[in-house]
């Protein structure tokens, strides 16, 4: 048995690149220019596809193949493409202007990733699915870790890009759950999903251009008519 | 039955011909306190007589209200005198109404007598019905817990019982309740029969007319009418608070010597509360018409106190 | 046997009828004096149906219960006649016939009425939502037959919306009446869930069985309920608002029937729902009855609007009404059913006297108001003269709402009185003194009600019209009068006759009680009326009245003997020597009240204001402008910064919403947090 | 057959509409689309009346009680919003909403987008409740939003763009809560059933063995899906982006989010509901429900009180309703599920009307502030004024109007699990609600004639107001009996005993 098909070997990686992630979401929330957050997101959903093909790889599960090829697709190349692209077209500023400062924002990413620990504490000890290599149980923490980092990345952002940068990282988080929990929803779902997700991006994308044309801003936080 | 209608008769009679005699005996009283001869015993009657032949004239304003009213309130005053018990303790229509039906008989008469004065148009009229039934009103609670107060002890408000219960108890009057209750009762009768302090009847002048003011358009017999059911209305009251507190002598069985000496006791105690009537009134000024309120707060504090005195000693023990 | 059941449906599906119709006639624009008079004719024969059913239910003496049709698979829309619910039904019908017959010349002239069929439809829907309520015995049908009922009052009361005025009372109404529903929401509730079921005649007697807190949250909530349409004092602030602005025959409705559903609901709560209440129960309705009634005829005093005057009369005697209930209920607390059935009776035969008396009262003022288009009493006058129909009437209602004999209004407050004071006997401790104490109240406030109603006709009927508008009044066409009659004449056969009416509320005494009280409370033939016991009182409106006719013989002999043959003449009265009188000469209706408003000034808080022109000396001013107000006290220190409390929280919420996304998403963060931190663990 | 046939009618609608050329064409292919699609969700209700449930393709699809009432409330809504959207965008015509417009053109492609669209979103709906697979069900959630985005820029105002990324922003951080919790519960399903069947994630499977599925696990992952379905339904605090939404959507869009949107979503929760009750016994979850229930109807009442937009007004009302209807659920028993249930059917039938109305309002007078109008709406439009105030009271649960049934039914749930406190609250709430409604719309609709001209002028736009008036009427007296039987039903399936 070559050393790469121990599953011990993939738990490992698994294990190691899940952290790369986690590390990278928090990157994102540290980050103050606008590309590299596009950049960090694209190695991320790279990173994330890499697992999942760990995971099909272990378990012989070949729908998760599709899974991991669509994320590559989608999410680490196109997305990160347009994204830029449209950064590029409508000439925004380049630095991110959070609400709250970049320490403070780690310390609270550092609270939010000890909160998934002790949320997902519970389940560490729980057997794994019947009939499959234990693999990556342990990234349940870090998914909801990104999930929340995520969520708070999407407060503390005011333009309106660098949202949906967050709000696609937080989905990053989702994914990371369903490939190493569950090794993958059924394949009308996951295809569902990734469809849905490339909808939602590209209408997030063109609400975006028209904020731009009708507010000559990309901040959010000066979308404050309607009130009460 | 034949004795029912002679006593109804005979009351109607007493309480018709012997109410002048005390406004005319008030009056003589209140002339000699003044160092004044005073018109005589008779004067009522002779009002009375010439008000009856003399024509009258009605205000062009005026509508059947006006006319109506000297009817209904000599009628209610009338009635009214009917179910006190006045020489016998069986008064001849007692059993028809009891002492509620007597104040809210007045309340009729005195509620069209106010509607007459309104009718006229003139501002006196309104002047004097506005205060008349101010006053009458605030009198009322008063009037009435004291009313309470002494039917409580007869259980009942049927005045010939209340009468009879008393009857049977000597020495009744003495116990706080009653006492209190008749003190409330008293500043009432002052208040509701229009004496000094609350108002003067002989005066004209507007700004402390009450009954005058509103009886100013009424002439001839109307006038005569409303004259008399004033002297009625006195008489009745007065009645109301001797003959409940001071039952002697009342009558029981209706034998002939009792009747005669029942009558003479009823008079003297009608002329001796007129002597204290008057007596109140010579020795006060008339009151501000606000100051009345203060007055008749005073009697429905007592009657409260006599109330609650009842309370405290039990209802015949006190 | 008598047709009840068939008299009752058919009765409630004319009202149907009357109101689908109506509605279709006002959508295909058909009106004519034609449909209004079918109109007005399906409310009639209903209040007629309904009647019989009413008095069916009065004679069959036990109950009658069966289901109508419901479309709605878990609504039981049970239909029960008892006691109780007859004689409200019949009090109904005899208020509902009048204003059925009034209606019909009123809204056929009443230019201010846009549509005569809408208001004829919503009239019958106003009926048929009473009908229910009066016979509903499940509390979902009951609450649906009261919202009915309110909806279709709300509509009518906002029939002139165009005026501002009509919209506020409209809205008030409406409101108050759902905070009203709102409790009734929850002591129905209260009292099912003990009940197992929400039918009315499974929940006799069912208070008992709560928790004693329950049960008493349960009862202090149905009576506020059931108070706020009743108007009792605090919650009456509708009544005055609402009641002025509804077309007249609706405010006839309203003081005459409406406010008695509340009187009905508390009926039915108090002497069937619960037993034995503690004393507390009565108390408390004791209290707010003497407080309702001596606030109410206050305020009514202060009115120089001749509707809002009547619709603080209806507080008050609602006041009299509960007292009757209150020394009902202390009654049964202390064990004296005899005495409790006296008092019921008095409460129970005070709100048909009222409804009598108030709906006369409301009819005549709508016909002044028809005539003069005016509700302010300060320029009517003299329409005795040009409206004496109405005016006797109007002087017949004011007569019998002042509870002067021989009329109706009599008899009530005297059976009142004679319960009051049989509870200085029957009770103990501090209770006793209360009884005593109560009827002193009811004095004055009888006497207060008379001199209100002194003012009330003699400033609008009597001595010189003070307008235009009064001077060219006319008398109001023959069915207006009609209607009015009718009710004049039940005020006087109630009044004289109230001795051998009393036994129709055996069966409600029978019920509530277990005993028939009103064989003590006639002898003589019926003549009499007593209090019960022998040596109680005892009173006979007919021999006083036949009386009064044999003691005026006296005075009229008189006249015959001497004044027979001098002149009457007509002259002018005393103007103090001034050129002419004329109607500035007269009192006002302010003028009339200014002593009582001075005396209760720590009450009203009057405010006035005088302003005086003068050129020459200040002694000759040329005009004098007087403005003279009184407070409203409940509204300026109750409900007024209630709902600026309010308002002015709900308005410090607004931040919350103030169009942030970031903010929008923080909340859910924050929420997702503290439940992953408190939740998942468990 | 009736399933794929309910999702093909709307399918077919939106692509058939999408190459049509004149507007007419689209009116009535949407028209008879949406009467298509009622018939087929009645024909769908009538199979699972008779059958107990339907499915097709292997349980892919999947419908019993619950799914055919949600299926048939919305078609019902989409029935009810499709001859009203005609009139509605013949006025906005008229009216020139979209600036000069010579040839209609720009009114054309405005139009084609919606009667494109709005068939997708009725798809998406249908597919939530007919989906057996929670995953796809998600997915159709996620449609439903994607589906309105565009519905709600509509007008291209700088406020719908705003409303439309608030939506947007809220909704999507929802949805990937709701997947999160999805993935868990499919997690928690496959340590019990194996994650080899595709059959892991279809709610009829699950149903069966939820009671052995991992407590912590489904915890969490109901309380995940609490937030994201709550949040497309606006449950407090994720109601946010409603007032926007629902205030800058086409008036017929706003209806359809309002009334088939709320039960969609509400459908999804009632669903996991179910698995979590049945794995945790019912206390966790009520507890969970009956708090973000009573929230919802608390954060509602400021905002009706003291609101400046009646369109806004009606958003709040929408979320006082979602509010009840968790809270209905969360009470339990036998009568919460039902009266949740019931007072789902009777708020999407009166929803609709209010929307109309107001519609019909914002139309005739141009605003929909409730400030800047004079009021009198009834001089000027006497059809709908007086039917807003109708309505008004319909939705405001007055009696006999049969929202008020349902309300009380809650209540009486409430009572019958001991919330007595609660219940007590809930009502003050209903009637501070009432008052604020009732006085914000009476001042709109009652009062003296202004000098606006009179409305009314298209009759597409009246006849929906007039036949949901009739039938929001006719329904405070006669529930039908197989509708009843449907609720019922559908009432047993939420009622699980653990």
């Amino acid at each position: 048995m070559l050393f790469w098909q121990d599953p011990q070997f993939g738990d490992r990686m698994i294990t190691l690149m899940a952290a790369l992630v986690l590390v990278l979401q928090i990157t994102m929330v540290a980050q103050r220019w606008l590309v590299t957050n596009i950049r960090a997101f694209a190695i991320q959903s790279f990173l994330l596809a890499c697992i999942a093909n760990t995971i099909a790889y272990y378990n012989g599960a070949t729908h998760i193949y599709i899974a991991a090829a669509l994320t590559l697709m989608f999410k680490a190349i196109l997305l990160p493409v347009i994204l830029q692209r449209l950064v590029s077209r409508i000439e925004i500023r380049q630095e991110i202007e959070p609400f709250v400062n970049v320490p403070l924002s780690v310390i609270i990413s550092g609270f939010l990733t000890l909160l998934a620990y002790v949320v997902a504490e519970p389940l560490q000890t729980q057997a794994a699915l019947p009939g499959v290599a234990g693999l990556g149980r342990n990234t349940l923490p870090v998914a909801i870790a990104l999930f929340l980092i995520g969520f708070f990345m999407m407060i503390n952002r005011r333009k309106a890009v660098t949202q949906v940068l967050a709000l696609l990282s937080l989905e990053n988080g989702l994914f990371l759950a369903a490939i190493s929990l569950t090794y993958g929803m059924p394949l009308i779902v996951e295809l569902g999903i990734f469809f849905d997700v490339l909808v939602a991006a590209m209408i997030l994308a063109i609400l975006v251009y028209r904020i731009r044309e009708t507010f000559d801003s990309m901040d959010v936080s000066r979308l404050s008519r309607l009130k009460g | 039955m034949i004795a029912q209608i002679i006593s109804v008769i005979g009351q109607t009679a007493l309480v018709l011909l012997f109410s002048p005699l005390i406004t005319a005996f008030s009056r003589t009283i209140k002339a000699r306190l003044q160092t004044r001869r005073g018109p005589g015993l008779f004067q009522p009657y002779r009002d009375l007589h010439k008000l009856l032949r003399k024509g009258m004239v009605i205000p062009e304003t005026a509508s059947w209200i006006f006319t109506a009213t000297p009817y209904v309130l000599f009628a209610t005053t009338l009635l009214a005198g009917l179910l006190i018990p006045t020489i016998a303790t069986q008064a001849p229509l007692s059993l028809f109404g009891g002492v509620l039906a007597v104040v809210y008989l007045l309340a009729l008469g005195r509620f069209f007598l106010a509607l007459g004065g309104l009718d006229t148009g003139s501002s006196f009229g309104g002047l004097g019905s506005s205060r008349e039934m101010t006053i009458s009103a605030i009198a009322e609670p008063a009037l009435m817990l004291a009313v309470f107060t002494v039917a409580l002890g007869a259980g009942s408000t049927n005045l010939s019982s209340v009468a009879q219960a008393a009857v049977g108890q000597s020495w009744r009057f003495l116990s706080p309740s009653q006492m209190l209750a008749f003190a409330a009762l008293f500043i009432v009768l002052i208040a509701e029969t229009g004496r000094i302090p609350v108002d003067n009847p002989a005066t004209h002048l507007e700004l402390t007319m009450i009954h005058e003011a509103m009886i100013l358009e009424y002439s001839g017999p109307c006038l005569a009418l409303i004259e008399w059911s004033a002297s009625m209305k006195q008489m009745v009251l007065m009645t109301l608070l001797v003959n409940v507190f001071f039952p002697y002598g009342l009558s029981a069985d209706g034998s002939p010597l009792g009747m005669l000496i029942s009558v003479a006791l009823f008079v003297f105690k009608l002329l001796i509360l007129a002597l204290a009537v008057v007596l109140v009134e010579t020795g006060n000024a008339k009151l501000r018409l606000f100051r009345v309120p203060e007055l008749l707060a005073v009697a429905f504090v007592l009657s409260a106190l006599a109330l609650i005195s009842t309370f405290l000693f039990g209802v015949h023990g006190g | 046997m008598w047709p009840t059941r068939e008299l009752y449906t058919s009765g409630l599906l004319v009202f149907a009828i009357g109101a689908l119709g109506g509605v279709a006639c006002h959508w295909w624009a058909r009106t004519t004096s034609w449909t209004l008079r079918l109109f007005c004719g399906s409310a009639l024969s209903g209040a007629v149906l309904v009647g019989g059913a009413g008095l069916g239910g009065l004679l069959n003496a036990s109950e009658l219960s069966w289901s109508l049709p419901s479309g709605i698979p878990y609504l039981n829309c049970v239909v029960r006649i008892d006691p109780l619910s007859s004689f409200f039904l019949l009090t109904l019908s005899l208020l509902a016939a009048s204003v059925a017959v009034y209606s019909f010349g009123y809204l056929r002239h009443d230019t201010a009425a846009k549509s005569p069929a809408l208001s004829c439809s919503l009239l019958n829907l106003l009926l048929a939502g009473l009908t229910l309520v009066f016979a509903a015995a499940d509390v979902v049908f009951f609450l649906i037959a009261w919202e009915v009922m309110v909806a279709a009052a709300y509509f009518l009361v906002v029939t002139k919306h165009e005026a501002e005025e009509s919209r506020k009372g409209g809205l008030l109404y409406i409101l108050m009446s759902r905070s009203g529903t709102g409790m009734l929401f929850i002591g129905f509730l209260l009292l099912a869930s003990a009940a197992g079921t929400t039918d009315f005649r499974a929940m006799h007697a069912i208070g008992g069985k709560l928790p004693a807190a329950a049960g008493g949250v349960a009862f202090v909530l149905l009576f506020l309920g059931f108070g706020v349409k009743a108007g009792i004092i605090p919650l009456h602030i509708w009544l005055p608002a609402a009641h002025p602005v509804a077309p007249s025959n609706i405010s006839a409705l309203m003081s005459g029937i409406l406010i008695k559903t509340g009187i009905y609901g508390m009926a039915r709560v108090f002497f069937d729902f619960y037993g034995v209440l503690p004393a507390w129960a009565g108390m408390l309705v004791l209290l707010v009855g003497v407080i309702s009634a001596v606030l109410g005829v206050l305020y009514a005093l202060m009115e120089h609007d001749l509707k809002r005057l009547l619709a603080y009369h209806s507080i008050e005697n609602i006041g009299i009404i509960l007292m009757g209930f209150g020394a009902a209920l202390l009654f049964r607390s202390y064990g004296h059913p005899n005495l409790a059935a006296l008092a019921l009776i008095a409460g129970l035969f005070h709100t048909l006297n009222h409804g009598l008396f108030k709906c006369l009262l409301f009819l005549g003022a709508g016909s002044v108001l028809h005539s003069t288009h005016t509700r302010n009493m300060e320029e009517m006058g003299g329409l005795i003269r040009r409206m004496p129909a109405t005016a006797v009437y109007f002087l017949i209602g004011a007569i019998a709402i002042s509870g002067l004999p021989p009329l109706n209004g009599f008899v009530s407050e005297w059976l009142t009185y004679q319960a009051l004071l049989a509870g200085f006997g029957a009770t103990a401790e501090l209770t006793r003194v209360a009884f005593p104490v109560a009827g002193a109240l009811l004095a004055l406030t009888a006497a207060l009600a008379a001199a209100c109603f002194v003012k009330a006709f003699g400033i609008t009927f009597l001595a010189l019209p003070r307008s235009q508008a009064a001077q060219a009044a006319r008398e109001v066409s023959l069915s207006m009068r009609g209607g009015m009659a009718m009710l004049a004449l039940a005020c006087l056969v109630l009044g004289l006759g109230a001795s051998w009416f009393l036994p129709v509320f055996d069966p409600v005494t029978q019920q509530a009680f277990g005993i028939n009280a009103t064989r003590n409370l006639a002898t003589g033939n019926g003549f009499i009326l007593t209090a019960g016991s022998p040596q109680g009182g005892s009173v006979s409106t007919p021999v006083l009245a036949l009386m009064l006719v044999a003691l005026s013989v006296i005075p009229l002999i008189l006249w015959l003997l001497w004044g027979r043959k001098q002149k009457r003449s007509i002259g002018p009265t005393w103007d103090c020597g001034l050129p002419g009188l004329t109607a500035d000469n007269e009192y006002t209706a302010t003028a009339f009240s200014k002593p009582l408003r001075m005396i209760f000034g720590a009450l009203f808080r009057p405010r006035r204001e005088i302003q005086a022109e003068f050129e020459v000396s200040p002694y000759y001013p040329k005009a004098i402008h007087f403005e003279s107000e009184i407070q409203p006290a409940f509204e300026k220190h109750f409900y007024d910064p209630l709902r600026d409390r309010i308002l002015r929280m709900a308005r410090s919420m607004r931040p919350v919403q103030a169009g942030s996304v970031h903010a929008y998403l923080a909340y859910i963060f924050l929420t997702l947090i503290l439940l992953l931190l408190f939740g998942v663990r468990g | 057959m009736t399933i794929p046939l309910l999702l093909l009618i709307p399918l077919a609608a939106s692509g058939i509409t999408a190459l049509a050329r004149g507007r007419r064409a689209m009116e009535l292919i949407h028209l008879f689309s949406a009467l298509a699609g009622f018939t087929a969700a009645i024909l769908l209700a009538a199979e699972v009346l008779a059958q107990g449930q339907a499915s097709w393709g292997n349980s892919f699809l999947f419908a019993d009680h619950l799914s055919a009432l949600v299926v048939l409330l919305t078609a019902f809504v989409y029935l009810a919003c499709s001859p009203y959207s005609i009139g509605y965008f013949r006025t906005d015509q008229i009216n020139q909403v979209f600036g000069a417009d010579e040839d209609g053109s720009i009114h054309l492609a405005k139009v084609r987008k919606y009667f494109v669209l709005t068939p997708l979103f009725a798809f998406s709906m249908f597919l939530v409740a007919l989906s057996n697979n929670l995953g796809v069900m998600w997915v159709a959630l996620e449609g439903t939003t994607l589906a309105s985005i565009f519905l709600v820029t509509f007008y291209g105002r700088p406020t719908s763009l705003e409303a439309a990324w608030k939506y947007a922003m809220i909704g999507g951080v929802g949805l990937s809560m709701a997947l999160f919790g999805t993935i868990l519960t499919y997690y928690a399903a496959g340590q019990v059933l194996g994650t080899e069947s595709l059959n892991a994630l279809n709610w009829s499977v699950l149903a069966g063995s939820a009671a052995k599925f991992d407590h912590t696990v489904m915890r969490l992952a109901f309380i995940l899906i609490l937030l994201g379905y709550g949040t497309k339904a606006g449950l407090a605090p994720m109601h946010t982006w409603k007032p926007d939404a629902y205030s800058e959507a086409p008036a017929p869009v706003a209806a359809l989010m309002a009334a088939a949107v709320l039960n969609c979503s509400l459908y999804g929760l009632a669903r996991f509901y179910v698995l979590t009750v049945r794995c945790l016994g019912p206390s966790f979850a009520s507890q969970l429900l009956i708090l973000f229930g009573f929230l919802s109807i608390a954060v509602a009442v400021p905002f009706i009180l003291v609101q400046r937009s009646y369109r806004r007004l009606l958003a709040y009302s929408s979320i006082d309703h979602g509010g009840i209807m968790v809270l209905g659920l969360g009470f339990g028993g036998a009568l919460g599920p039902l009266g949740m249930l019931l007072h789902m059917t009777f708020h999407s039938i009166t929803k609709p009307l209010l929307f109309f109305c107001a519609g019909n309002a914002q139309q005739h007078t141009g605003n929909d502030s409730l400030r800047k109008t004079p009021g009198g709406l009834l001089h000027a439009l006497p059809v709908s004024g007086p039917m807003f105030l109708l309505a008004t009271l319909a939705v405001t649960g007055t009696p006999p109007f049969s929202l008020f049934q349902s309300e009380f039914t809650i209540l009486r749930a409430g009572f019958a699990a001991e919330h007595v406190g609660l219940s007590i609250l809930f009502v003050m709430l209903l009637v501070a609600i009432f008052a604020g409604f009732f006085y914000h719309i009476a001042q709109l609709v009652l009062g003296p004639p202004n000098d606006s001209p009179k409305g009314e002028t298209c009759r597409w736009k009246t006849y929906p107001v007039i036949s949901l008036s009739a039938l929001v009427l006719l329904l405070g007296f006669w529930l039908p009996a197989p509708l009843y039987f449907l609720i019922s039903g559908a009432a047993r399936i939420l009622a699980v005993q653990p």
